[in-house]
């Protein structure tokens, strides 16, 4: 396994441990994320990989263990601090805003960039509404560089599955977060869409210079955009490195396909083929 | 048994499962691999009418049961273990058997049989008198299926029995499940990530991905097949 | 990058959203708020002009039926006051009927036992009542769902009988509010006194539920989880929502007193909150316009049924139509929840959804 | 020393009656989602159907007792299919305003049939006027029928609860209702027979109380429905036990805060007035649910119903 070690990490997760109940959700997970890239956490059902993502946000709150971002421990920050450093995310269930229209759900996004409050709010000039027209300018930038701005206007809740996801994903982009948190971009996404998908991945990377964690089940989407996998089962780093090499690493195999799985092929004498 | 043919289920606008057929012939274990999100859980759903079907056909021992609500086809003998065993939690072990048992009237029979089941999971002897919440994951997998036995199912659908167990307690599972199959005939329709394991006792398989089956044969044949491999891991 | 959503067509025009809830920027967008506007106007004009229209119709008895019209403005305050709270910001609270008879005692007792002037017991109403709203949210934010429900429903019971208590000890059977300003007591001043208020708060909402502290509400209410990821505080927002809807209904409380120039204990009463509730959920929860709807539905149907004979026999029933009216508000919520669970605001899109999908249905069983 | 002991019988007798009336309301909410304000109409409903019985065809008092408990039955399932059913999958707070709204449709329809309950009329019962007497303390005879019916109703609903299939089925339900479909049981059936029990449940609990005070009109449960409530949070809303202890101890409080108010002044204000006692009992229910938000006894303590 090559280790490829990042320059310079945005984000650190030391010996992070998760319970829940009795059980270890997370056992002393060590992680590092560098500036700019595409990494990619992975693993079986259960393995605990939502729940790294909801400690890093917050929604969840870690038995031990650091986090660090740029620097800055996280874990002591309430949830709704965490979002004004920088940090973005979307959702397995995507968990739009779904009264709102796609707009909202961006501006509602940009709500830790705005100060207007009760006040100001109520009133048909001044400070709350600047802000907002200024707010809502960004907003558009963003949906038009992610080709979505024909729905600016459309209740988010009424369009279709693959356009919410994509919403969602705005949303996340909407800050320039240095961090977005990807959870499942895949899921629901018809296998010869994979592809293209992959192709955005890389160019919100490239084009905002955000740097990407993602939850991942579908393998070929792994395999096509990160720079660095992490296999995790039980809670535990079983894996770490380039896609290639861990992948067909056979502990890897096992967690995936079960005990004796790689023994079988290996027998069989399969050797991995690049998709 | 059951015979499944162009089986298209979602939720909303979102359709999970693209047009299903397969057929399981009676006394036999056919597994149903896929890795998440693929649409195994909602096929269950769907099979047991916990979930509605958009359309497509479900026979059950030459019934159409597509369109019956779930407490009618369990009364037909298709019986399913849930994902995440859903069981009673602030019930007993012994009173999750007896709800198992619903359906049944005689009460000496029932008695009966969960002396069977118990004889079965000797573990779940012990802990009769305990809340289920209270269970391991292994015991509640056993108490899951021994509930589901209670109905005298012809049919047993499992959604994923390996989910959230150590490896040595999947084993004991898995071999519970070739028991049942072996010993009393009990057809069974198994939904499993877990490839491999699943192979080694099924007869047949399909493997579903992103709601359509890709690939399907004799498990034997299968489980040597890079191309499982290659579905699962994006060769 | 280059895939543009391919879907427009396919959409049907009930997915664009309602021209209240977005900007200006497009073509759509702009006729739309232009059509707002001048709906607000000629509602504005209407209300102007209502009161020479109500001369036309009821001549000498015209100033009464006034007076009936300017309660459905208190209902409004009222209404709007609730739906911020369990509409927009989601808080499912029962509670809001005692800030409306504490804000009248507070009103009625400055003015008519210490003599101050009416406005500071209009100011102290208000105030009084945000700051028992801010003790009333505080612990509602740890108290969740069915708890809640039974705490604020205690708290309007508890309230209203405190009150009445004060009023046994005090030994007085009315408490009358005397020392108004003149002009609100002549009934067509008063209404256009109310009506002022009314526009000018619906005015100010319209814009705070449009603003970032009104987003924020809607966030929560449509997802916390998401809300709280993507910064928002949820305990500021729900508070802000406590606080400000206290407030709205202790001027709504206090403007009733006037209206009615007396304070009642029963003004804190679970019937009073039954009554909030009715207007927000008959007109829609989460909507202005249901607000206004809800609150001329429930102003208007003791009205149209004091035409009615009291008691009123039918075959061999004799009925009180005070009793009547009650069962009818019942009822009446009871088939919308049933029938149009989200409320009468939504009646126009729901027709216009239901023609439009008529056609494409066929199939899907 | 026995005006004391007098005070803790009649506490609880009155906590008796809240423990009745929470029992039925913890049976809907567990099972059915619905936080039933409208359960002190249906008692006072039943209640209003017997005093008619009573007095209108002047039925004997046992007969008229059968004849409106089988009401009670009947209305249960009537309300489960008109009105339960149809909001089943609404959100909890809108079954809740939905309960309300169906509490005044049934005070209206009582009052629209029965126009003369609008006023308080005498409710007799066979147990009026007698009384029994333990050295110095005294005892009604409608007092002991409370005690002894709370305490065998409790045990009768707690074997029916732990050893009939329909009630392990119930509770079942009120742990997982897509499993339960999943066992052959039908949801929509054991809904109407929850809704049945309660409404009988709400039909004793109606009588009991008019047979205490000997009075009745359609409004005589609006008073005890909030300490009931009261009682049914305090006890987790989600056990039976424990919903029947947190009646029981709202009844005793109040009993008790009443004897040692009784006299006392604080300055102009009479502390005796049920104003300031019922006060001191919300304050004290909302100081609770603060320190403990999931009731005096959590979920996590009570699996047993």
């Amino acid at each position: 396994m090559t280790e490829v070690v990042p320059a310079r990490s945005l984000l650190e997760i030391h010996k992070l441990t998760v319970r829940f109940g009795g059980l270890v959700a997370i056992n002393e997970l060590d992680l590092q994320i560098a500036e700019g890239e595409i990494f990619a956490l992975v693993g079986p059902n259960g393995a605990g990989k939502t729940t790294v993502l909801n400690c890093i946000s917050g929604l969840i709150k870690p038995a031990a263990g650091n986090i660090q971002f740029e620097g800055r421990e996280l874990l002591s920050l309430p949830a709704h601090k965490r979002a004004s450093l920088g940090i973005g995310r979307t959702f397995q269930q995507l968990q739009l805003f779904s009264s709102m229209t796609v707009l909202d759900n961006l501006l509602t996004a940009r709500h830790t960039q705005l100060q207007a409050g009760i006040l100001s709010g109520m009133l048909p000039f001044g400070r709350s509404k600047r802000e907002d027209a200024h707010a809502r300018q960004q907003a558009m930038e963003t949906l038009t560089l992610l080709g979505l701005e024909s729905y600016a206007q459309r209740r988010a809740g009424s369009l279709p599955f693959g356009a919410q996801k994509l919403i969602g994903v705005a949303r996340a982009l909407v800050l320039h977060p240095r961090l977005v948190l990807l959870d499942e971009p895949a899921a629901g996404v018809p296998p010869q869409e994979v592809q293209e998908l992959a192709t955005r991945l890389r160019f919100w990377q490239k084009e905002l210079g955000t740097t990407l964690l993602l939850i991942e089940h579908n393998m070929r989407l792994v395999q096509a955009v990160a720079d660095r996998v992490c296999v995790l089962d039980y809670g535990s780093k079983l894996a770490e490195g380039d896609p290639k090499t861990v992948l067909s690493d056979p502990a890897v195999l096992e967690a995936y396909l079960g005990r004796g799985a790689s023994k079988a092929v290996q027998q069989e004498g399969v050797s991995h083929v690049e998709g | 048994m059951l015979k499944v043919e162009q089986l298209h289920v979602g939720y909303g606008s979102l359709e999970v499962l693209h047009g299903i057929s397969f057929d399981v012939p009676e006394g036999a274990i056919v597994a149903i691999l896929g890795s998440n999100g693929a649409g195994k859980t909602t096929l269950m759903r769907a099979l047991s009418g916990l979930i509605p079907i958009k359309s497509g056909k479900i026979d059950f021992a030459g019934k159409a049961v597509g369109r019956l609500v779930a407490e009618k086809r369990l009364r037909e003998g298709l019986a399913l273990v849930p994902e995440g065993r859903d069981l009673f939690g602030s019930l007993t072990v012994r009173e999750n058997l007896l709800m198992g048992a619903y359906t049944r009237r005689s009460r000496t029979e029932i008695e009966q049989d969960i002396e069977r089941i118990l004889e079965r999971f000797p573990r779940l002897k012990t802990r009769l008198q305990a809340h289920a919440a209270s269970l391991s994951g292994g015991e509640g997998q056993m108490l899951a299926i021994g509930r589901a036995l209670m109905s005298h199912p012809r049919l047993l659908l499992l959604d994923e029995p390996s989910h959230g167990l150590a490896p040595i307690i999947v084993e004991t599972v898995f071999e519970v499940i070739e028991q049942l199959n072996r010993e009393e005939g009990l057809t069974i329709v198994l939904v499993e990530q877990n490839a491999h394991q699943a192979l080694e006792v099924a007869h047949t398989a399909y493997i579903l991905q992103s709601g359509s089956i890709v690939l399907n044969g004799e498990a034997t044949t299968l489980t040597a097949n890079s191309a499982v491999q290659e579905l699962y891991m994006g060769g | 990058m280059t895939q543009k959503p391919a879907v427009d067509q396919e959409l049907a025009p009930d997915v664009v959203a309602q021209p209240e809830l977005t900007g200006k920027k497009t073509l759509g967008g702009r006729l739309a708020s232009q059509r707002v506007w001048l709906g607000c106007i000629a509602g504005i004009l209407a209300l102007i002009l209502l009161p020479m229209l109500s001369d036309l119709i009821f001549g000498g008895s015209s100033d009464f039926q006034l007076h009936h019209i300017s309660l459905i403005g208190i209902f409004i305050l009222a209404a709007l006051a609730q739906n911020i709270l369990t509409g927009y910001a989601a808080q499912p609270s029962l509670g809001n009927a005692a800030f409306f008879g504490v804000s009248a005692y507070v009103l009625t007792w400055l003015s008519s036992d210490l003599g101050q002037p009416y406005w500071i017991g209009i100011l102290a109403a208000v105030v009084v009542s945000a700051l028992l709203g801010l003790i009333v949210g505080t612990p509602a934010l740890r108290i969740s769902g069915a708890h809640l429900a039974v705490a604020t429903l205690g708290l309007v019971t508890t309230v209203g009988a405190l009150l009445n208590f004060w009023d046994t000890t005090a030994g007085r059977q009315n408490y009358d509010l005397s020392n108004l300003p003149d002009f609100l007591n002549d009934d067509r001043t008063l209404y256009y006194f109310i009506f002022a208020i009314v526009v000018c708060l619906l005015f100010l909402s319209y814009h705070l539920l449009h603003s970032r502290v009104g987003r924020a509400w809607i966030a929560i209410r449509d997802n916390e989880t998401a809300a709280e990821a993507f910064g928002i505080n949820l305990t500021k927002y729900k508070l802000q929502a406590f606080v400000i809807s206290a407030a709205m209904t202790g001027l709504a409380g206090s403007l009733y007193a006037t209206w009615a120039t007396t304070a009642s204990s029963s003004m804190s009463s679970a019937d009073q909150t039954i009554a909030f509730l009715a207007m927000i959920v008959v007109g829609g929860l989460g909507s202005l316009t249901g607000s206004i709807l809800g609150a001329i539905f429930v102003g208007f149907l003791p009205l149209l049924l004091g035409q009615l004979p009291s008691p009123m026999v039918i075959g061999s029933f004799q009925l009180q139509i005070s009793t009547l009216i009650t069962g009818i508000y019942g009822l009446l919520l009871l088939l919308v929840l049933i029938f149009f669970p989200s409320g009468l605001s939504s009646l126009g899109t729901q027709a216009g959804n239901w023609l439009q999908r008529k056609p494409s249905k066929g199939g899907t069983e | 020393m026995s005006a004391f002991l007098q005070v803790v019988i009649a506490g609880l007798v009155t906590g008796s009656l809240y423990g009745l009336l929470t029992l039925g309301i913890v049976l809907i909410y567990r099972t059915t989602g619905v936080l039933n304000f409208a359960y002190g109409a249906i008692a006072s409903l039943c209640a209003c159907f017997m005093y008619i019985l009573l007095t209108g065809p002047r039925l004997n008092f046992w007969i008229a007792l059968v004849l409106t408990l089988l009401f009670s039955l009947l209305l249960g399932i009537v309300l489960e299919r008109g009105f339960a059913r149809p909001v089943l999958h609404a959100p909890v707070f809108t079954k809740a305003i939905a309960t309300l709204a169906l509490a005044l449709v049934l005070e209206t329809i009582a009052q629209a049939i029965w126009p003369q309950l609008a006023e308080v009329q005498h409710f007799s019962t066979p147990f009026e006027g007698q009384a029994l007497h333990l050295g110095g303390v005294y005892l009604s005879a409608i007092d002991i029928v409370i005690l002894v019916v709370t305490a065998s109703l409790m045990l009768v609903l707690n074997l029916f609860l732990m050893h009939t299939r329909m009630g392990i089925a119930m509770r079942a339900m009120a742990d997982n209702i897509p499993a339960t479909r999943l066992m052959g049981a039908s949801v929509g059936r054991i809904f109407m027979l929850v809704w049945a029990l309660s409404s009988f449940l709400a039909a004793i609990c109606g009588i009991l109380l008019a047979g205490q005070s000997n009075l009745i009109n359609v409004q005589f449960m609006d008073p005890i429905l909030l300490p009931a409530f009261i009682g049914a949070v305090l006890g987790g809303l989600d056990s039976l036990p424990g919903s029947l202890i947190g009646g029981i101890l709202v009844g005793l409080v109040s009993n008790l805060l009443a004897y040692f108010l009784a006299g006392h002044m604080l300055g102009a204000v009479d502390m005796s007035n049920p104003a300031i006692r019922d006060t001191l009992i919300f304050v004290g229910f909302v100081i609770v649910l603060l320190i403990r938000p999931q009731g005096l006894r959590g979920r996590a303590l009570l699996r047993r119903v």
